[in-house]
């Protein structure tokens, strides 16, 4: 792979960028996304943009699609040149929207950040696929229609004829992303643009998808522009990277120059924070990364509870949704989202929740919240019985407990400021004066890295990973007992993440607070958690300290998804063109099925591993 | 030449509900069935009795009204047929006289039978109705477009309660007219055609015709003043101004006659303050606290200009009047001596009654201020005028408070409902009525004193104004025994003084004409106002 | 979705049912008479022969009764027995107009055709209109176009019918005499000439009532296009290549259209309940004159029919409505 | 290649807290400002709506300081001076009966816009009320679809005339003749002409509702006052906006029609909806008379239209400044 990477950097650059700014009309004026970017893309190169957010990389790719402009963005100046085949660059900053039409799409195409909501509502999924076939490629509907049958194949989506014809929210965020990649792939661009193409993937489905985008690369020639924040990702996917700080690019170079030699302070720090699977082999409690605090290395302390006392505990929880049908909407299946699950979490402690995408990570987080109510079980917070609240304590009981939800963008209103959306909370428990309030606001968006002049801004007018940090501060805004973090830093550049996840040890290790940690970064997971959970199908087949379950998986699932978790190193490319899964049997049955119970066995003091026919048979 | 002349296109602004007049008591559903169904005997233009079906009108001369005035006897024209061919005869006469006096029929003209004892069929050809006592005026059943003879064949079965079921028979009734209905859109539209069996072979000369309703006066006079795309329009009275700029397009003309209409203002005798209890409000038990003075009235009659207002409102289609019997002749008192305003008089007249301008301009005595609810149905001319004599009246000295009430609530006599002309929870109202034929007298008992509307008697009754004087009474009560025609006639000149000129208790305003639009390809149109507007259509011709 | 359509019609029974009573007492608590347009001239005594005559003697509740076994049994079975030659009501009486002692469901019949030809028509021709100047003000905002379009659309909106009704006859009746000023409801149309003569008697009524109804529809339509045209998925089209026809016509378009369609759906009863001003106007004579000049005569049983049918039409469209906000929109289901 | 000010973070790991703007150069502003300042600068931004602004202004003025300037009784009557063209007297002429016709616009706009405004704002926030709460609350939704059902079968004249002689008397008693009229129409109006508007933000909210920032705003424990308040509210705000710019219109002539049921103001009382039908007969011989109420209604209806898309523009946050 290496000595393809070589033969394409002899070629003429299929893209090459050069001096481009683009800047945004806001409230207070003109602002700069990008200012003076340029690198070279050759045919058949993953060129990796990496940086911290916000820094320009989703500008970076708009502009390229020309895009930029329809977000109220303006190309201030800069050359993008792309060669279409033929040998004749065009300057794509210059095309006329007409030129622009036959180049998006089917020269080049784009993979978006936000899946959720790049896909159309109304329309089937074939319908949205076979669209760009259409008008590129002046397919027929029957042949784009078979063509995309085989793109969905081709991104591993599980029963695909039934897919086509299926709407976007019927799919789950995993196979919404993997449409919007067939959908991108579908002309077989010259280019591909990835922007976080992973980031909502569990590292299952995550290496399958990696591996087919270095499949097509191979195969086709195709050209990749991967923007992301993991850096294992970078390392096992790139030929080149650039590396971008603030509008600007800092530093570019091959992959292994940038890994093993980075010349810059700011890839150093980068790199510095990235955590690596394995990092804390021998240890006992999640020791916060080394980061340099003003001016000076900061030498972290691991949390170490003494003597921890149980805060949260769930016995024999079960959520179940209810399928309706027939003339009296009853219920005529049920979803197993959570099946009798029991653990119990400690003051001050962290209990990570691994697992599948669909596995019921966030069903079980919000039951304990009673976002949605729990068909049954038992949930204790600090020896008070959640499930017997009325609304008025329940909505006092939740002071003590917050969520940072998994998708940033949905969950901020969008048409509340920064500044609101983080007095809320504060407000609707009457804590503090106006101006206490305002103090404390402010320190929320010193500790989540968030500029103070960004109060004033509404959440469309941030990057990805600046939102997720406003979710955080939001969180973290009424200090309380429990915080259950779904997916909370997946979002987040290396920097941000290491300081996201420092800041919620720190505050861990100031307030005693304790976190439910829902994510599916096995890395991060094993940096922050004194326990961890592994879930599968709604169960938690393998419990234990982090130590028992990392350096001793037990059940096979959890050493699956060992297995797959990238390594953030360019030397050790091991994604292989051929990991194959089993997929996830339904959670969904019949109105009388009664699930076996879980029993599990005991491998060691607190570690338990699940033994049932259901998922093990 | 009958049917040579095509179609004849007649519009009404209200919209034909039924072609049968005793099913509603509406003018336009009478003057529909005009076209269709006769009486025994019409009136003319001149408001004489002139004879339809009958060979002549019956008097004590030629035997036909007896001596004693208890019964009249009609001779009907021989070889009569009905518009299906059938011979018309005397057992049809009877028959609708059973039919509309039945008592649960709910016949609407019921009042034109009033005091008939019976009616016999003495031969086919003669019809004898015996009155109960003596009839002054024995022309009422029978007689004029509201008591039209129906065929009993086709009405046989719809007597009493039967009658409102029989839809086929109340929308197609088979008559002696110029024309029988062909299609009948309920509200929209009658189409007829020329009655074959016509008693005149020569007549009518239009083949077809058609009545369509609905929409506003307006549209209806401009349809045939200005498109004339219609030959006739019922009621156009539309501002003087338009008027004159309708006449100006030279499509057509107006064409009106003058009855007894008359609009006026009626001032309340007895308190319709609010504060009074329910049952005691605007009854004669508390009288009104200035209305009941004469001169305070009279003040108010003479500072209205009654002239200017006829011009403003009614242009040709209105006279000022002072009589409430403004025809027919002999009967007509021919006041004018309201007929000057005079403002200044009006003032002195109070300031010598003692009512004397207060602070705030408004004359005051005793503590009560001269303040006037006016109240009067919605109408543009009628809110027109009550802008004008709010002008007026303030001038003297006098505030006015303006009301308008929906039509049908104002006259819709809904006991429930506040705003009634009968509860008269007001201190004037303005509104036009008229009699029905030639005779005064049962109009002009109106204002006796047991005709006050009163909860005893759910605010039923007509005297509104609640005027009571015996004597009054009594000269009502010698009318009605009086069969002299000259005595008659200074009888009822001597009533209608009483309430308007002498006691000033009702003001008469404007004698409103009938006014209608013909276009000028259409002749042989006789303006009527003691019959159905279309008495003489059989008549009508094109003009080319 | 039809499990779902099953499920509502059951339950709009009983809210239909109250809503008739409601009606009802409504119109027996509100102020006038039905004999209020009999003459002043017919004396007391006579109008309440007449009163008694029409059944207005008896208590609300009989009354009431009997009219809900008229509208939901004599008058089925009585169409039934005009199809079938059956005589399952014979001699029963239907319900029968106050002011015309017709029965009220055959003036209905009457007034469909022309309340559908005309008002109906005035609404297609309103909503297609209405459409793309919503699409092209909201695409192009601010522009020229957008501009006058808001101009054109507001004014529209706020001259009132009788007042645009009245400018067009004299225009064009009076002055141009192109078009008839009166409808003519007899007019059957046989051939060419009958048909071009039932075009321009439609002309003037139509364009009145289509601008009034094109007026409100565009301005939702522009609100609406102008929210999704600011979503994420619009982005994705574009990048697919598409041409902005093909991104604003079918991606923004369709999404748009859902909150419009209700609008237009619930827009539709309204149809059905006639133009009250534009029929009087032009003497179009439809279930809106109908249902006004019954209301003026206090004709209580045609007024309660009409207006329980309209209850019916709207309970049913919004349930089409409903039914069509999940057709649109796939993410609403309803089973 | 990093720039001076970001410098002395030896990584953006470490650097000092709080970090530059990327961008713009106004670290630590205060976040004071409050929202409707905002709006209003961004309101000022559209030129539009700044011009319909000054021009309702300048027709308020029309209608509440003309009659200071201009000091002629709209409702005297003066049968010498019927049907006059412009003069000094009378810089308008004179209507049918003599009044002054530029006295009676102003005195007309001031009650058409008073009860255009009020019944709007009724019809809007009851619209909207009922909407939200049939949306958002599922338990109310069935029995408020079917109150909207209800309202929108109800034969409005009837229930009008109902209202007239259940309620005229009492608030002419307790509140004037003309505020008491004033208060009758307006309710009569708003009652009847909310549900169009409640039906649209029912449907909005439906689809809101199921977006997880409300699960979000929830957990932070927002109750459902200001759930309603602070996330749904600004969120259905353009159909509202739009139901309230018809909603001023439809007023303005549903008045006039009002009138002719006897329910409306008292003859003598001008409005522009009156003003302009009591002239339509005679528009070829006067076409002035009905040009200007017509064009007033037309241009006021216009303003608040421009306005309400300026405001509406204004309060969305996703519009960038045009
Ligand atoms: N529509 C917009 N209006 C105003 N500012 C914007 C807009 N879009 C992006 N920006 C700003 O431009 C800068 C670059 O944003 P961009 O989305 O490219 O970041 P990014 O590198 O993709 O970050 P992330 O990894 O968090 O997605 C950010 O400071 C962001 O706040
Ligand atoms: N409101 C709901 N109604 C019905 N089914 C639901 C609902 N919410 C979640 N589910 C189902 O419950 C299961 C668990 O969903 P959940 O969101 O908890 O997964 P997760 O583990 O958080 O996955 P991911 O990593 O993709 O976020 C899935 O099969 C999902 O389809
Ligand atoms: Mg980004
Ligand atoms: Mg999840």
């Amino acid at each position: 792979m290496l000595d393809d990477a070589a033969a394409g950097s002899a070629q003429a650059p299929l893209v090459s960028i050069d001096g481009l700014r683009v800047s945004f009309q806001t409230r207070e004026g003109r602002v700069e996304g990008v200012k003076e970017i340029g690198f070279d893309i050759r045919p058949g190169e993953c060129v990796a943009v990496v940086g911290e957010s916000g820094s320009g990389k989703s500008v970076t790719s708009l502009s390229l699609m020309r895009l930029v402009e329809y977000g109220g963005g303006r190309i201030d100046a800069g050359v993008m040149l792309f060669d279409r085949g033929d040998g004749r660059p065009i300057d794509l900053a210059r095309q006329t929207d007409a030129a622009m039409r036959k180049v998006r799409g089917n020269q080049i195409g784009m993979i978006f950040q936000e899946p959720m909501t790049s896909l159309n509502p109304v329309f089937t999924v074939g319908d949205q696929l076979a669209e760009s076939l259409i008008v590129h490629r002046g397919m027929t509907k029957a042949q784009a229609t078979a063509r995309a049958l085989e793109l969905l194949r081709e991104v591993r989506i599980p029963e695909p004829e039934r897919r086509l014809g299926q709407y976007p929210h019927e799919l789950s965020g995993g196979m919404r992303q993997r449409v919007v990649i067939a959908m991108a792939m579908a002309c077989e661009p010259r280019l591909l643009i990835c922007d976080e193409p992973t980031t909502a993937l569990d590292v299952t489905i995550q290496a399958e998808i990696l591996a087919l985008i270095n499949r097509l690369k191979r195969e086709k020639q195709m050209a990749v522009l991967f923007i992301t924040h993991d850096m294992a990702v970078v390392a096992q996917m790139a030929d080149r990277v650039v590396v971008m700080f603030r509008g600007d690019k800092v530093e570019e170079g091959t992959v292994e120059q940038i890994f093993e030699s980075p010349r810059e302070d700011y890839t150093k720090a980068l790199l510095a924070a990235v955590p690596r699977l394995g990092e804390m082999q021998g240890t006992d409690a999640p020791i916060p990364l080394r980061l340099m605090r003003g001016g000076e290395m900061i030498e972290p302390r691991p949390i170490v509870v003494e003597n921890p006392q149980p805060l949260l505990e769930v016995r024999d929880l079960c959520t179940r949704f209810a399928v309706r049908g027939g003339l009296l909407r009853r219920t005529v299946a049920q979803v197993h989202a959570v099946e009798d699950v029991s653990f119990t979490l400690n003051g001050g402690e962290t209990l990570s929740l691994v697992g599948e995408s669909g596995c019921g990570k966030s069903t079980c987080g919000r039951s304990i919240l009673r976002l949605v109510e729990p068909t049954s079980g038992s949930i204790r917070l600090g020896g008070t019985d959640v499930l017997a609240l009325g609304p008025g304590q329940l909505r006092r009981a939740r002071q003590d407990m917050q969520m940072i939800f998994q998708d940033p963008f949905a969950s901020l209103d969008p048409q509340m400021k920064l500044y609101d959306q983080l007095e809320e909370p504060m407000l609707n428990y009457g804590i503090g004066s106006k101006s206490e309030r305002q103090d404390r606001i402010a320190g929320l968006f010193d500790r989540v890295e968030l500029p103070r002049s960004f109060m004033r801004r509404y959440p469309h007018e941030m990057s990805g990973g600046q939102r997720q940090r406003i979710a955080i501060a939001r969180a973290l805004a009424l200090r309380p007992k429990l915080i259950i973090a779904d997916e909370a830093v997946s979002a987040l550049d290396v920097s941000v993440q290491a300081q996201v996840l420092n800041l919620l040890m720190e505050l861990q290790q100031e307030m005693g607070i304790s976190m439910l940690f829902i994510s599916h970064d096995m890395a991060v997971v094993e940096r922050v958690s004194h326990h961890v959970a592994v879930m599968y199908l709604g169960r938690i087949v393998e419990i234990g300290t982090r130590r028992q379950v990392f350096e001793n998986p037990q059940h096979s699932y959890t050493r699956q998804l060992m297995s797959a978790v990238p390594v953030a190193d360019p030397r050790q490319k091991k994604i292989s063109e051929d990991l194959n899964f089993k997929p996830i049997p339904s959670p969904i049955h019949p109105l009388g099925y009664q699930p076996p119970r879980s029993t599990y066995r005991e491998v060691a003091p607190g570690h338990r591993v699940l033994v049932d026919p259901v998922t093990h048979g | 030449e009958r049917g040579t002349d095509g179609q004849v296109n007649i519009l009404y602004s209200q919209a034909i509900s039924t072609m049968n007049g005793y099913m509603s008591g509406g003018t336009k559903d009478i003057e529909a069935g005009s076209l269709v169904l006769e009486p025994l005997a019409g009136f003319d233009e001149k408001g004489n009795i002139i004879p339809r079906l009958v060979t002549e009108i019956p008097s004590k001369e030629n035997g036909g009204i007896s001596e004693d005035l208890t019964s009249i006897t009609w001779k009907i024209k021989p070889d009569l047929k009905w518009s299906d061919g059938t011979p018309f005869t005397s057992e049809d006469v009877k028959f609708t006289a059973e039919y509309c006096m039945h008592p649960e029929g709910g016949c609407a003209q019921l009042a034109r039978y009033e005091g008939v004892k019976s009616v016999e069929a003495v031969d086919p050809l003669t019809v004898k109705v015996t009155f109960e006592g003596p009839q002054a005026n024995p022309f009422t059943a029978f007689v004029g477009a509201t008591s039209p003879i129906l065929q009993k064949a086709q009405f046989e079965k719809c007597l009493g309660t039967a009658a409102s079921t029989c839809t086929e028979q109340n929308t197609k009734p088979i008559g002696t007219g110029p024309f029988r209905v062909t299609d009948f859109k309920v509200n929209d539209v009658v189409m007829l055609e020329a009655n074959p069996n016509y008693r005149d072979p020569a007549k009518p000369a239009f083949a077809t015709a058609m009545v369509k309703g609905g929409g506003d006066i307006e549209g209806a006079t401009r349809a045939v003043m200005e498109t004339g795309e219609f030959d006739y329009a019922w009621n156009t009275q539309v501002n003087p101004e338009l008027q004159e700029q309708m006449k100006a397009a030279g499509k057509g003309v107006f064409e009106v006659a003058f009855g007894t209409l008359v609009e006026r203002i009626e001032l309340n005798q007895t308190d319709p303050s609010s504060d009074l209890p329910a049952d005691e409000r605007s009854t004669v038990k508390h009288p009104h606290p200035f209305l009941s003075d004469a001169n305070v009235r009279k003040a108010l009659s003479i500072s209205l200009d009654r002239q200017a207002l006829s011009d403003i409102g009614y242009g040709e289609a209105g006279r000022p009047t002072c009589d409430l019997v403004p025809a027919p002749e002999q009967y007509a008192a021919k006041n004018d001596s309201c007929l000057k305003q005079d403002i200044e008089g009006a003032k002195k007249l109070l300031d010598e009654a003692g009512w004397v301008p207060g602070a705030d301009g408004i004359r005051e005595k005793d503590g009560k201020k001269l303040k006037v609810l006016f109240q009067t149905s919605v109408n543009p001319v009628r809110q027109e005028f009550q802008s004008i004599i709010k002008q007026w009246w303030s001038e003297i000295g006098v505030e006015t408070e303006l009301k308008q009430v929906d039509g049908s609530v104002f006259f819709g006599a809904d006991a429930g409902s506040p705003d009634t002309l009968q509860k008269f929870y007001a201190d004037a109202q303005m509104y036009a009525n008229n009699f029905d034929g030639t005779d005064p007298q049962p109009y002009l008992a109106q204002w006796t004193c047991d005709k006050a509307p009163s909860p005893a008697n759910q605010w039923q009754g007509e005297n509104y104004n609640r005027y009571c004087d015996p004597a009054y009474d009594a000269a009502v009560k010698e009318m009605l025994s009086t069969t002299d025609e000259a005595k008659r006639g200074e009888l009822a000149k001597k009533l209608n003084n009483m309430i308007t000129v002498d006691s000033n208790v009702t003001l008469p305003l404007i004698d409103r004409g009938r006014f209608s639009a013909r276009s000028n390809t259409l002749g042989g149109v006789v303006m009527n106002v003691w019959d159905s507007e279309l008495w003489n259509v059989s008549d009508w011709v094109r003009v080319k | 979705m039809l499990t779902y359509t099953l499920r509502r019609i059951p339950m709009a029974i009983p809210s239909l049912l109250f809503i008739s009573l409601v009606i009802f007492l409504l119109l027996e608590l509100s102020p006038g008479d039905p004999l209020g347009s009999v003459p002043l001239t017919v004396p007391p005594e006579v109008k309440e022969k007449m009163r008694e005559a029409l059944g207005l003697g008896q208590a609300w509740y009989i009354r009431y009764f009997l009219w809900l076994k008229q509208f939901f049994w004599i008058e089925p079975m009585h169409w039934f027995d005009a199809t079938f030659g059956t005589a399952i009501v014979e001699g029963q009486q239907r319900i029968i107009s106050f002011q015309s002692r017709v029965p009220v469901f055959d003036v209905i019949a009457q007034r469909i055709p022309q309340t559908l030809t005309v008002v109906g028509f005035s609404y297609l021709v309103g909503v297609l209109i209405a459409i793309p100047i919503g699409i092209i003000s909201a695409y192009k905002q601010y522009s020229w176009f957008d501009q006058l379009g808001t101009f054109l659309s507001m004014v529209g909106f706020s001259m009132p019918t009788f007042f645009t009704g009245v400018v067009l006859i004299i225009i064009f009746a009076v002055n141009l005499q192109w078009f008839p000023s009166v409808y003519d409801t007899t007019l059957r149309v046989t051939d060419w000439a009958s048909f071009w003569k039932q075009v321009r008697q439609m002309v003037m009524p139509v364009t009145v009532l289509a601008l009034y109804n094109a007026a409100q529809i565009s301005r939702f339509m522009r609100a609406s296009m102008l929210d999704n045209l600011r979503q994420d998925y619009v982005r994705t089209a574009r990048a697919k290549g598409l041409s902005e026809k093909t991104v604003v016509l079918k991606h923004v378009l369709r999404n748009s259209l859902i909150p419009v369609v209700t609008v237009i759906a619930l827009g539709l009863p309204a149809v059905f309940g006639g133009a009250i001003i534009t029929e009087q106007v032009f003497r179009v004579n439809g279930l809106g004159q109908l249902l006004i000049s019954a209301i003026q005569a206090n004709d209580i049983p045609m007024v309660l029919t009409l207006t329980f049918i309209f209850a019916i039409l709207i309970v049913v469209f919004t349930l089409i409505a409903d039914l069509l906000y999940g057709i649109l929109d796939p993410r609403i289901r309803y089973d | 290649m990093i720039r001076e000010t970001a410098s002395n973070a030896v990584s953006p790991a470490a650097s000092t807290l709080p970090p530059d703007d990327p961008v713009s150069a106004s670290p630590g502003t205060p976040a004071t400002r409050s929202q409707w300042r905002d709006v209003w600068a961004q309101f000022r931004s559209h030129r539009g709506a700044m011009i319909a602004l000054v021009l309702f202004v300048l027709i308020l003025l029309f209608v509440l300081v003309g009659p200071w300037v201009w000091q002629v009784d709209a409702t005297f009557v003066d049968i010498r001076a019927r049907n006059k063209g412009p003069s000094w007297a009378h810089p308008l002429g004179t209507d049918q009966l003599g009044r002054d016709t530029l006295a009676r616009l102003m005195a007309g706009g001031k009650t058409s816009i008073a009860v255009g405004l009020t019944a709007m704002i009724i019809a809007v926030t009851l619209g909207s009320l009922i909407g939200i709460l049939a949306g958002f609350y599922r338990r109310l939704d069935a029995p408020l679809s079917r109150l909207i059902e209800l309202f929108l079968a109800l034969p409005l004249l009837p229930l009008l005339l109902l209202m007239v002689t259940l309620f005229r008397e009492p608030l002419a008693k307790n509140l004037g003749a003309g505020l008491g009229t004033f208060l009758l129409i307006v309710v009569a109006i708003g009652a009847t002409s909310w549900m169009q508007a409640a039906r649209i933000v029912r449907g909005d909210v439906l689809g809101l509702k199921e977006r997880e920032f409300i699960l979000a705003a929830r957990s932070i424990g927002t109750p459902n006052r200001r759930m309603v308040l602070r996330h749904i509210l600004p969120n259905v705000l353009s159909p509202i906006m739009v139901a309230a710019t018809l909603g001023i219109a439809s007023a303005i002539i549903t008045e006039s029609a009002l009138s002719f049921l006897g329910l409306g103001f008292p003859p003598d009382f001008p409005t522009w909806g009156r003003l302009l039908f009591d002239a339509i007969p005679q528009m070829q011989t006067y076409p002035m008379r009905v040009i200007l109420p017509g064009a007033l209604i037309s241009l006021t209806v216009l303003t608040v239209n421009y306005i309400g898309d300026g405001l509406r523009d204004a309060m969305d946050p996703r519009i960038r400044g045009r």
